[in-house]
């Protein structure tokens, strides 16, 4: 499943949700998720809040791309990314994916392929508010790229 | 020789959309455009020093890649999502 | 933290109270994180159920011991390492790895560095329960030896 | 020639205990022994076809790692957790 959406969740909401509505009983013996989650700090400077920008239709069909690739090189039972639009604040999940398969090594190599494309591919943009002690001209920033995750 | 009017549309994203003040428009192209076509003509007289991503009816596209009567085309700075 | 437990648990309950009591709120921008659980199926032969010995003291040595060389290793700021023996049911969570880090590759890795390190070194023994539908001699076998994930 | 008698603590776990039909013994070693000497003694008799892994002081031992009195010496099975 794919959700994109403008309101805070709780990862562990989501997976324990999800867990229980994929029906799956007995059949994962693995899940490996991972969770990114909006710092207070970026860069060296303190930032206030960020606002994440999509672009509606090839952000959801990109994902699913991802997960298709995913699902065709690993063994999955079941996949799940949801990702934060619009306004956070610090400490705020921004994304989360996780795999169910019923071997560890399929959840973590998908797992962490998933958000690698994610991050270097899927149409999302970050702009930074600065905090006001910030000694600098721009208060508001976009933030210019990914860093890579290997 | 053959020549036709051919509408699209135009997407901005992120300091893109900042920068020319819009996120999305209509243009018309004559001929055999390719993506990269379109992005000179749309971002002349602007100084865009950053990297730019195409996308042609919400899939990647190469510069050259070809726009046709109807497409979507969006142009995009490096992605920073996750 | 690492936590042996005879009681069922639940992951995203664990992670949930151990991520609020962690009081890192900002710093970590990466959870990733590991739930191994039982299934109903093994080497082709219904499971009812397991049990799960561990040697009380090494256990505990051990798991602090992998985790202390993960911290050696990569730039985390906590991790919680829960998992349970005893009798166990078919969809029970054995084990949870969880690594919080303040960039995504550190989590990535040393979730499944500790992992892997627990399924080939920590001393934890399981013995299947096979369903009486199976034609064997044997209705209860000790798991010979866990396979790589890599 | 000096000789003394070294009481050490012996567990066994999961296949080992069950084959063994205990889970702990008190044993006294003369000299110089090694994990493997200790090994060899209380599995004489027995048919133990698997591998056997050794730990002294909850720490995993080498098949030639000395064993000194008061000790608590292990022998399992590979390890299958997680």
């Amino acid at each position: 499943m794919i959700k994109i959406t403008n309101n805070a969740f709780d990862p562990w909401q989501e997976l324990s949700t999800f867990q229980l509505e994929m029906r799956r009983d007995g059949e994962y013996g693995a899940c490996a998720n991972f969770i990114g989650t909006m710092r207070d700090m970026n860069e060296g400077d303190a930032v206030n809040g960020m606002f994440l920008e999509h672009y509606p239709g090839m952000t959801e069909k990109h994902l699913e791309k991802i997960v298709q690739r995913a699902k065709g090189q690993w063994d999955l039972l079941e996949t799940l990314v949801v990702h934060r639009v619009g306004e956070l604040l610090p400490n705020d999940p921004i994304v989360l994916v996780a795999v169910w398969s019923a071997h560890r090594k399929d959840a973590f190599e998908a797992s962490r392929f998933i958000m690698e494309d994610l991050k270097s591919k899927a149409p999302f943009w970050k702009k930074e508010n600065l905090s006001s002690t910030n000694q600098r001209a721009e208060k508001n920033r976009w933030v210019k790229k990914n860093t890579s995750g290997y | 020789m053959y020549e036709e009017t051919m509408p699209i549309k135009v997407l901005y994203f992120a300091s893109l959309k900042e920068l020319f003040g819009r996120s999305e428009q209509q243009l018309s192209i004559d001929g055999l455009s390719t993506v990269e076509d379109v992005w000179r003509r749309v971002s002349e007289g602007y100084d865009v020093s950053q990297q730019v991503l195409y996308s042609i009816n919400q899939e990647y596209a190469q510069a050259d890649s070809l726009v046709k009567s109807g497409d979507e085309v969006a142009f995009f700075p490096p992605v920073t999502g996750g």
